[in-house]
């Protein structure tokens, strides 16, 4: 490997799957395949890929740690690298630098409940964990995904949802804005905090990972803690702007803290300690 | 005793460093004003203890533009070169004692959990030759941050100006005694004249204890309207390590380079989706004071500045972090005001 | 460099005139060098300088700037507005010590074939005299 | 004049007139003043006035944060009033939303005063002294730097430039201190696009100082503040300067001089020049 930090592996597109009108997944292999089987991570870490030419961009590895032939990273079209992602296929090349940041602490949370709460674009980072938890079944309790977006057509990983739910001791709530259902919609229809309150989970032994826009995580915390779940219990996962990914270029702190390093996984409490900057 | 040495005999050896093919930057005067440039003559140097250039050495050890590898396309296949490495030893003369002591200081987050390799051989490559100030202006407050002017950290060498034509010269580091070994002259007799310190220009307890309580205070916008959001002052700070990373060429071959960047632009801390923690100015410059105040010396047990001034010297607005500390020297906490310690 | 010297020259025409031109000359057969690359714009009152200023970044040893002759411009004014541009660009660049005779611009109606083809010979000849415009190249591989 | 000027402040903040006041002040004797925001009628005795009055502080008009304050009065020279002559003109500042208070002035030792064309401003809702009979310039007449280069042969202002701009770190400052240099978000800002390199390599500092001169061809006040800020000593108002010179010579156009005059580019005449044109 080489010692430059910033250069990243190059990396096959293996297959690129189209998830919303703007929302793609894209699975990736190293080319070198030393690197392939040296290569580790805990899920809820993220990289930085690279479209050669328009540069790189930060986003959680989607897939679970388990799988050890290849990688996924699911991308919104939003900005010049997104634009550049969006033109890829399967047989293209493009770079990878990680895993950076701390991830889930999914060993801390054996023995207990799940409850994975998403909006939009948000599934992918917990996709990992879901699929993670899947497969250690038996080290967790009951899953509860509650995953929403605008409308049904800006569901990403619809498919998966339906398979989750055919688990045993997992639910899936799906739920959609008012406005945004279809005709043969059998979800929700409500915004996220609601749709949680409503679903009645047991929250004796659990812990939550939200993740999501500012605003659904500002009003779905008070429902949390109506349930009954702790701040320490809570946890969240940041997007800050990041350009190194390694704690150098100085962008992505919220206070003293540098998501990048020592994030993106916090839990509520740590993020009440530190001051409202991101 | 050092040794001294006269100014003559060490332009002689810069130009021998030059001729041997080191670089060499130093104090170059450009339309009356000081700036370190590199240099291919010891006669552009300006070894003048009693002045500050506009500028810092930070450029030497990490450009303010920097190649980080190449790409080339063909067809699907991409292949990466890593830039041409400069090895060629380097020679910062003349620097000032708050231009040195910044690189130890950086040296702390470009090793931070791994290793910044370009920075890193920035830094072994150059050998900083420090001379100490026996002068001061009104943008000076070394003495303020817990420096002086003839402070020797990350200096590998200091000069001493004795004011006679000839510098009193400390080697400190094994690579400041090999770039003398030659000048081992008689040991200096004259006293080195003490240089003028500055006075303090604010009390550091008032902007720790500010700090750890103010960071919702009003302050932060009235007390910064007067910033333009340019990056006059970061570009010239000897600290200020903050940067982008993107890629420039053309669709078949190019290179991802590194640009220096600095928080007071909008466009920092911008997310893709619009959302902008950072959204104004107020916000941007308390990220620069808490960053350099009170995040740095937390993670890394130093502060970020080292009174060097230029932000204040440089600064379109007459602000500068000298200012803004300035002015938080001037409030008075109002009990009601305290926000909860961070933890 | 003591192989022969092909210039590169890039002709931002207007779509109305000077691109019809050039059309003409081909339909005509007009044989001209094959140095310049075409590029289309709807107006020179769009051809933005900072297109003038990729071309020469990207390597151009020349520059053409054509467009429909006063009073032709499809859109009324275009061209009005982008000749006093040019009047001003052009201070620009002779400030900055630019190689003034690397950049030309003309007028070719779509009518006239012939001086598309005479321009774009001319200019050829010239730069070919001139050599590659190494003070910009320079400059874009230059890495402090 | 000081006096005055702070009777005049008072008086509109008590009034309420105004809700700040953009002016000059100055911490240490000798120091160069320094821009201040007034807010309470007890706060005027900060105000000053006097040959140390450098700034432009029309600039802060663009300013977000500033426009929050409420309707200001801004104190200008005579030459940083033209900037608001401009800035009318392109609807940047509704006139009625401002008190301009204008201060006539003996100069501020800056080079730019040699060449004063208004040392009373004009058009101030309230003006402030006479300007004296003593020459604009603080400076002694040195050889135009302009004339001195223009003489020169291409390769020459090539070569000048060249080394000039190599000193250039793209701060910035040249724009953020430009009262006209107010668009949201600056083309060198813009990535879709990359029209300008963001780096600060020859290349990149070419194609940015060429274009922000030509964004203010014939615009340009000729301030000087974008000169005074670069902290590279970098002389990039000579730029400005030249297509001043083009503008007056071709089209008689002094940029807020003549508020009906119309703008360079706004305009077209059926008789501009062409010689260069084949």
């Amino acid at each position: 490997m080489s010692d430059n930090l910033y250069k990243p592996d190059l990396m096959e597109v293996l297959q690129v799957e189209r998830q919303t009108a703007d929302v793609k997944s894209v699975r990736v292999r190293f080319q070198d395949a030393a690197r392939a089987r040296d290569f580790s991570f805990r899920v809820g870490q993220f990289g930085l890929f690279s479209a050669f030419g328009a540069g790189e961009s930060t986003f959680n590895i989607c897939s679970s740690s388990t799988w050890k032939d290849y990688l996924e990273f699911c991308f919104r079209r939003t900005g010049r690298v997104t634009e550049a992602l969006w033109e890829i296929e399967s047989g293209d090349t493009i770079g990878f630098r990680g895993p950076y940041g701390n991830g889930y602490p999914m060993e801390a949370w054996e023995g207990k409940d799940l409850i994975f709460i998403g909006g939009g674009i948000a599934m992918p980072p917990i996709r990992c964990a879901v699929w993670y938890a899947l497969e250690n079944r038996s080290d967790y309790g009951n899953i509860t995904v509650v995953y929403g977006a605008r409308t049904v057509r800006d569901l990403t990983f619809a498919r998966e949802l339906d398979e989750w739910s055919r688990h045993e001791r997992v639910r899936v709530v799906q739920c959609v804005d008012p406005g945004g259902e279809t005709p043969d919609w059998k979800g929700e229809v409500g915004l996220i905090p609601s749709v949680v309150e409503r679903a009645r989970i047991s929250a004796a032994n659990a812990v939550a990972l939200v993740i999501g826009p500012p605003i659904m995580i500002k009003f779905t915390l008070p429902v949390l803690d109506r349930m009954g779940l702790r701040e320490e219990d809570i946890y969240t996962s940041l997007e800050n702007r990041m350009k190194c990914g390694v704690g150098k270029c100085g962008r992505c702190n919220a206070g003293p803290v540098y998501v990048c390093k020592e994030g993106p996984v916090f839990t509520m409490r740590q993020l009440r300690s530190i001051p409202n900057d991101f | 005793m050092s040794p001294i040495i006269s100014a003559a005999a060490l332009r002689e050896l810069i130009d021998v460093w030059i001729k041997s093919g080191k670089q060499v930057a130093a104090p170059v005067s450009i339309a009356g004003r000081l700036l370190y440039q590199r240099i291919d003559s010891s006669g552009q140097a300006v070894l003048d203890s009693a002045l500050r250039p506009a500028n810092s050495i930070k450029d030497f050890v990490f450009p303010r533009h920097e190649r980080l590898f190449g790409y080339r396309i063909e067809g699907r296949q991409i292949s990466l070169t890593d830039p041409k490495p400069e090895e060629r030893d380097q020679i910062v003369i003349g620097a000032k004692p708050c231009d040195a002591h910044a690189l130890p200081i950086l040296d702390h987050v470009f090793a931070w959990g791994s290793n910044d390799e370009p920075y890193e051989r920035g830094r072994r490559r150059t050998a900083i030759v420090a001379l100490a100030c026996t002068a001061h202006d009104d943008a000076c407050f070394c003495t303020s941050v817990g420096s002086s002017p003839a402070d020797e950290t990350g200096a590998d060498a200091m000069l001493f100006d004795l004011g006679n034509g000839s510098f009193e010269l400390k080697a400190i580091t094994a690579k400041g005694r090999t770039l003398f070994t030659q000048h081992a002259q008689p040991p200096a007799t004259e006293p080195r004249p003490s240089g003028s310190a500055p006075a303090p220009r604010f009390d550091p307890a008032k902007i720790r204890a500010f700090l750890a309580t103010q960071f919702e205070s009003p302050f932060w916008a009235e007390g910064t309207l007067a910033c333009l959001g340019c990056g006059a002052c970061a570009y010239t700070c000897p600290t200020c390590h903050c940067f982008d990373i993107v890629d420039e060429g053309s669709a078949a071959e190019g290179a991802r380079v590194r640009n220096w960047d600095s928080c007071q632009f909008p466009l920092f801390t911008a997310h893709a989706s619009g959302h902008n923690p950072r959204s104004n100015q107020a916000q941007r410059q308390r990220q620069r004071m808490y960053h350099k105040f009170a995040i740095y010396p937390e993670k890394f047990g130093a502060i970020l500045c080292t009174g060097c001034g230029n932000c204040a010297r440089n600064c379109p607005a007459g602000l500068g972090v000298l200012g803004v500390l300035e002015a938080i020297d001037r409030q008075t906490i109002k009990t009601d005001e305290r926000q909860p310690v961070q933890t | 460099m003591s192989e022969a010297f092909e210039p590169k020259i890039v002709a931002y025409v207007c779509n109305w005139c000077t691109y019809l031109g050039a059309d003409l000359a081909g339909t005509n057969r007009l044989e001209y060098p094959p140095n310049v690359r075409v590029l289309r714009l709807p107006c020179t009152g769009r051809i933005d300088f900072n297109l003038i200023v990729k071309a020469f970044e990207a390597g151009a040893d020349a520059v053409l700037v054509s467009g429909c002759h006063p009073a032709d411009c499809h859109y009324t004014s275009g061209n009005y507005h982008a000749r006093r541009r040019w009047i001003v660009f052009r201070r620009l660049l002779e400030t900055l010590g630019f190689e003034m005779e690397r950049i030309h611009f003309t007028w070719i109606s779509a009518a006239e074939g012939k001086k598309w083809q005479q321009v774009v010979t001319e200019i050829t000849e010239k730069t070919r005299r001139l050599g590659p415009y190494t003070a910009y190249r320079d400059l874009c591989e230059a890495h402090q | 004049m000081i006096t005055r000027l702070r009777e005049t402040c008072r008086r509109l903040l008590d009034q309420n007139k105004v809700q700040v006041v953009i002016g000059y002040g100055q911490r240490r004797p000798g120091a160069a003043a320094h821009p201040v925001f007034i807010t309470r009628p007890e706060d005027v005795g900060q105000l000053t006035w006097g040959g140390n009055c450098f700034a432009n502080l029309t600039v802060y008009l663009k300013r977000k944060e500033v426009k929050a304050l409420g309707k200001a009065a801004l104190v200008v020279k005579g030459c940083d009033e033209r900037a608001l002559v401009v800035l009318e003109k392109e609807a940047q500042v509704e006139r009625g939303d401002l008190y301009v208070i204008g201060m006539a002035c003996d100069g501020v030792h800056a080079p730019k005063c040699s060449a004063c064309v208004v040392r009373t401003p004009r058009f101030a809702d309230e003006l402030i002294g006479e300007a004296g009979s003593a020459p604009g310039a603080a400076s002694p007449a040195a050889p135009d730097l302009l004339d001195v280069l223009m003489a020169k042969p291409a390769a020459e202002r090539w070569a000048f430039w060249k080394s000039e701009f190599s000193r250039c770190v793209k701060c910035y400052a040249c724009r953020q201190v430009c009262p006209l240099c107010y668009c949201e978000r600056c083309i060198v800002d813009k990535n879709r696009p990359v029209t300008i390199d963001t780096s600060a390599s020859l290349k990149g500092n070419f194609a940015w100082h060429i274009t922000r001169a030509f964004h203010l061809a014939a615009r340009c006040v000729g301030c000087g503040e974008c000169t005074r800020a670069c902290p590279a000593g970098i002389p990039v108002g000579l730029l400005n300067r030249s297509l001043a010179d083009t503008a007056k010579g071709n089209f008689g156009y002094a940029a807020g001089m003549d508020p009906a005059a119309e703008p360079v580019f706004g305009a077209w005449s059926s008789s501009d020049k062409e010689d260069f044109i084949r």
